[in-house]
């Protein structure tokens, strides 16, 4: 498969590990300019350069996998390199400061991949696994609907079989680059007549099946990276089904399970103190030195919360990914960490925001660090809705990790035919 | 807005909102986008035609109220333009025919019965306000030379000034305390408009530079270094307007999300429904009354020149700023992933909280106003 | 009754009103000092002086009422002026800056004198309304229980039926000042067997009455100003039951809307500005002006939330009482101004102990504004908990103001006998 | 609190709940507030003998930790105080002997074993930390005459400075930039001590004068004007421990909430049935794990000497600060009347994270240090 030094007893060591992989790293990766992509999913790209982006993902991807650095915590039965997370945070580690192929990482190793390595058979594993390591095959998650909201299992999106196959119809939205992705991993309804979480069944199926019309989503900012699909008679053959037929909510909980935990998992890259894609504290600095305020005690007080709630998170990631570990903590204390990000990148963006000033308003292109806060700022909530809402958090602390009485939910128990769905469909 | 107006105040809120409706429905808004100046000129001078521009002027210049407080009957437009997020620099062209139709000479009458009939745009560059103790954030200089004025400095953010024939400027006098205000021809050589990018779809903003820009002393509005209470009184006015503004916005905001609540169901119930929410819907509920209250209370001080009215502007300004963007950040939340799209209508309105939190001071400077304010008050107390 | 100039109609005019207001004030009354009682509650007098301020009470009570200047709202049948509410903002506004009777506004006119005009017998409002004008009545609200908290309407407190006479047994808690007070207005249960608000009664008692033990409750911060009574076989007559039997949650509905009406209703003298029992901005620049810390732009930001959010305040409070007399509001939006003013409170009192900076942990008595902030802020939740929590008034605003569904309530339609009531009893 | 404890540190944390437990159980501490120290002297020399006051110090003083981290050992009792709310000056008492036992000469080898034994309390007045270019909040001058050292002026607030045999006060050198630390017995002539009022039942507080206080050289800890770093890292202690003393008291208000919420029964419901509620519960569990966390973290980079330990401990005070009282404050909320009586134990927590809070610099003031902190590291990067 690929050619590497092992220990004497045939397993790498991390340090060995790590050395491997900086070196290679070192050898081969760009590194990355301070503050590349601050911000909130700003616009910046063309679609050429988006679609170039992609191409240069996986082209990373495909020569980590030649240099035995793909699928690091991945069974070698499927390419993978049998690793454990210590090596994959040795990687996450070495790899900070270095591009590396972001848009692979979640949906793609985690949660799609992780369920199907859960739930695959043989035969999908084999044709799908190595080839998503490979960089070949990026896939996307078909699970939230314009009316389902954080109610997944409220899918309307409908499997009806047909002979060896499903013939699938209905919506999927919220789906990140679905335009440049291959393959979706997809919630179907195969049964309205019991209750919502015991008539779904799981798909996989090409996003460039027919049937399969993928729109691309303008967010309020312009940029387009999320897209809708709908789905119009699709057929799937039934070795592309997920799970047994109406168990798709046993799929759905691990599935969602692993999205939860993304962030923190053995099969997915993710650099440490990564600036990408939020305000990070040193931003912070920046807007204040660039509008000249750093020396106003006001400022200084929002750049030090900035750092505070920071520093605090970085502390409080790795104590709920050992608690979870060792048993100490629910594994449902994953979402305590999710309020937590979420919470600490919404009060971020207003602190820069208001450190900006009147830049916030109308800013110049010369502005700096200053310039584009205001478009930030409105763009700030995604941080509590993207990857299940803040409000779905605060249910699942309070009801799964301190045993709290769930709320009513008048669609239990109850044939989802007959569910009540209110007037109105969205996002 | 008021809880009650006149008849005649209803007629006249009716007459734009029908307008408005009309001309700039949400999609039409969507499409302004692209357009350089946010809106088309005739858009703006049959708004001007509706009484747009002239509540603030004299009558000699074709202005007058349409009641006995002609800022409260504006504020109630400019209400209505929050609530529909409707272009056009109401504050700022009506800033203009107050300080002109108020301050100005003979020289300015041209320019005011434009401004007044809509036939020309006029906005202003009042600064940002000062802090009692405090110089205010105005970067322009003026000084005399002969029986010129001579501007240099920069002046941002503008609002449309790129499609303005004149731009009321304050400016320092140079080596001396005191303001001037100028009123400067977009035309005039040494005036350069470049334009600035903002959270507002259709409002545009510019910076604009002043580099050796010459007129004569009949271009200056009220005394040549005595404006500082002038311009006092104009930010009152903008910051009066931009409350009533953003009071509209939120308004809007929140209906649209109250109205979503009821109709969308998660796990067989309404959201209206969630108690988690329904607690946030009573915290906007009131966040939403007591802007209006604040709102309508300052624009009265400011309307009748009270004493108390700085503090009171500066007060709805702080409170109005912070509240209607969190306001309006949680109707966003509420609506989840829809709210943050294109497509949707919420974000309108929060662009234009957003706009007004930051743009005449923050928050933050307007309670070092209050502060100043009112330990002064104490101290002659 | 009194003596005092009136118009040529024979009805006094507002104007008219408050000059001889003002005179008769200004002749009388000692006027404030600056930030008298100021704080939270704190506990600043002996009980021998809290009697005694109790007895000034009703010394000024009585001279007014001997001077024409009481019950200004109150039908003249029962010894009140017969006058409108605008010669009670007239009177609110002359009285503001001096001494006034306090103890006896809330609850003794608002809301029980006001109960009892609405629902009072004849004969009860003979007997009781003019001594309450007078001053030689002072009310309590026998209305709270240990184990109900905010759920009013589930007292435990029980009425018997024996003969002319009802025998009450159980307790109440959270009166204010029972210990100096004179006649209690008691909600108790007459009826098991059906559901909650349907078995309740009203009634008045003397506080003295045989079988009343009265407790004071100590506070954390030493207050003794609250209290619990137990009641033991107390026989009352029916002549002095309010209302219908079993139908006391009809006097309750308007008792409560009275309650949360007070602070701007009609019977109830209440200083436009008075500083009392508050942390007002003033005392900010006080706090701020005592450490030295005027000059810091944080503290300077700190004073200025404070003082906008007085002035918001002050500008709400008028105008949900326009909305409510004009029917713009509804009556129910009294709870927007509740919940504004707790939260505006709360906030205050953090800000004032923020000010402190280290006076907030430990103080000397020569400190000045910032002594006992610390005390205060330990009380910061007395502003959203008395008087009806701020939860509660968030169920107020998002049920009956916005109209949003309400609550699921286990006890509803449920004979009372048979609710569910938990492991615990408390406050 | 760390997640998982050694079996050592669980049996030291277990001997010193159990005392606790025993000695000071709430009605104890109810009635402790009536005792002029807030505690008995046998309680704290038997607390001695459990090793409170003996990690820091090193073994020939008869110290030393019971694992290879001395501080998050003594961490773990911090927090054990902070969840019952114990009295005692745990922390003044470890600074001292920490500084004693480190920067002490022969001179101090009598009150470090005394203060070890227990036999003898000893405080210290640290002064508020040092704003990186800002100087540190210390009103204690010290000059050298002949052979002596004379003191002049206040200090406070100095926890239990009336029991205290010695009180180590950090003074500025009279005329120079530097620090020195000097140990002074309260008996010494010029010293005074006047009691403070304070949040906290059982934890009293002093403001110390120095009165032209002559002491000889040798009372000096450290050297001379050279006292900053070793100030610098007294207070990195005082504050991790002040933080594990909060997070203690934040866990037992919060477990103590939570359990009301399942007993307590309103409309035929229990209170952690309602959804606000339970959300709010969320929010405290989790500003609850993150302030084990930072804590803890603190902690550690404090006891190895780290680099960030200052930004990281500072960066624990501020958060705890501030979100251990809004939970603390929010316990209370949730338990309504019953929750601000006397008789509730609640307000013990409320009390302790409401002084750790105002104690050694507020959360402002600790965010203007890591702000700095901040500043430099992005500077030197």
């Amino acid at each position: 498969m690929s050619t590497s030094a092992v220990g004497a007893d045939g397993v790498e060591s991390v340090e060995e590990f790590r050395a491997r992989a900086r070196a290679w790293i070192r050898a081969n990766l760009r590194p990355l300019e301070a503050h590349e992509e601050v911000g909130i999913m700003r616009p910046t790209r063309t679609d050429e350069e988006e679609l170039a982006a992609v191409a240069r993902d996986r082209e990373i991807q495909k020569a980590l996998f030649d240099a035995g650095l793909a699928g690091i915590c991945f069974p070698p039965e499927y390419g993978g390199r049998g690793l454990t997370p210590a090596h994959q945070r040795a990687f996450n580690e070495e790899i900070t400061g270095y591009e590396y192929p972001q848009r692979l990482q979640v949906p793609t190793f985690a949660p799609c991949a992780a369920v199907l390595l859960e739930f695959g058979t043989e035969e999908q594993k084999r044709a799908h696994i190595p080839a998503i390591l490979k960089g070949e095959e990026i896939w996307m998650q078909f699970l939230s609907e314009p009316s389902s909201g954080s109610d997944v299992a409220a899918a309307l999106t409908t499997a009806v079989r047909d002979g060896d196959d499903w013939i699938l119809n209905g919506s999927k939205i919220w789906t990140t680059g679905a335009w440049w992705s291959d393959w979706g991993l997809c919630l179907a309804r195969t049964n309205w007549d019991v209750p919502k979480h015991r008539g779904l069944t799981v798909f996989i199926l090409p996003i460039a099946a027919a049937g399969v019309d993928v729109q691309r989503i303008e967010m309020l900012n312009g940029v387009k990276e999320f897209c809708q699909e709908f789905m119009t008679d699709v057929r799937v053959p039934d070795s592309d089904r997920i799970g047994e037929v109406d168990d798709g909510w046993t799929v759905g909980t691990r599935w969602m399970f692993h999205e939860r935990m993304s962030s923190g998992s053995p099969y997915v890259t993710s650099p440490g103190t990564s600036a990408h894609h939020r305000i990070g504290p040193d931003w912070l600095l920046d807007i204040a030195r660039g509008t000249g305020r750093l020396d106003d005690p006001l400022v200084r007080d929002l750049v030090g919360e900035g750092r505070v709630l920071d520093l605090v998170g970085a502390a409080l990631h790795p104590r709920l990914a050992l608690g979870m570990t060792t048993g100490r903590l629910s594994d449902q204390a994953a979402a305590i960490g999710r309020l937590y990000s979420g919470v600490c990148a919404t009060r971020l963006t207003t602190i820069a925001f208001d450190i900006a000033g009147g830049a916030g308003a109308a800013w110049a292109d010369d502005d700096g660090a200053a310039s584009d806060v205001g478009a930030d700022f409105l763009m700030r909530q995604t941080a509590t809705i993207g990857g299940g809402t803040t409000e779905m958090a605060r249910n699942v602390v309070s009801e799964r990790v301190l045993g709290m009485p769930r709320e009513a939910a008048l669609d239990r128990g109850r044939p989802f035919r007959e569910v009540p769905r209110g007037g109105r469909s969205g996002g | 807005m008021l809880l009650e107006l006149t008849p005649d105040q209803e007629v006249f809120r009716e007459a734009t909102a029908r307008f408005l409706a009309d001309r700039v429905p949400p999609e039409v808004i969507r499409r302004l986008r692209a357009d350089p100046a946010g809106f088309s000129p005739d858009y703006w001078s049959a708004g001007a035609e509706l009484g747009w521009t002239s509540l603030l002027a004299r009558e000699e210049h074709g202005g007058g109220p349409i009641g006995d407080a002609a800022l409260v009957d504006l504020s109630i437009l400019a209400h209505e333009f929050g609530a529909r997020a409707a272009p056009g620099p109401l504050a700022s062209a009506n800033v203009v025919a107050h300080a002109l139709s108020t301050w100005g000479g003979e020289a300015h009458t041209a320019a005011v019965e434009a401004v007044l009939s809509g036939e020309s745009l006029a906005t202003c560059a009042l600064g940002e306000p000062a802090t009692p103790g405090e110089p205010a954030g105005i970067r322009v200089q003026v000084r005399a030379d002969g029986g010129d004025v001579v501007l240099d400095g920069t002046a941002r953010p503008v609002e449309s000034a790129a499609g303005a024939g004149h731009i009321l400027v304050t400016a320092r006098v140079a080596g001396a305390a005191g303001l001037a205000q100028v009123l400067v021809p977009t035309a005039a050589p040494g005036v350069t408009v470049t334009p600035m990018r903002t959270v507002d779809l259709t409002r545009r903003f510019f910076a604009v530079g002043f580099d050796g820009v010459r007129l004569p002393a009949d271009a200056v509005v009220g005394e040549f270094g005595e404006a500082g209470e002038q311009v006092e009184r104009q930010l009152q006015v903008a910051l009066a307007l931009s409350c009533a503004e953003s009071v509209g916005a939120m308004q809007t905001a929140f209906d649209l999300t109250v109205k979503w609540a009821f109709e969308r169901y998660s796990f067989g119930r309404p959201l209206a429904s969630y108690q988690e929410l329904k607690h946030r819907f009573a915290d906007m509920k009131t966040w939403l009354e007591a802007s209006h209250a604040i709102s309508d209370k300052a624009t009265a001080a400011v309307d009748a020149g009270a004493p108390e009215a700085a503090e009171l502007a500066s007060a709805a300004k702080a409170y109005i700023g912070d509240y209607g963007t969190e306001l309006a950040q949680d109707c966003v939340q509420i609506h989840g992933g829809i709210g943050v799209t294109f497509e949707h209508d919420l974000h309108f309105y929060l662009r234009r909280v957003t706009l007004n939190r930051a743009l005449h001071g923050t928050p933050a400077s307007h309670r070092a106003r209050v502060t100043g304010i009112f330990e002064n008050l104490k101290e002659q107390a």
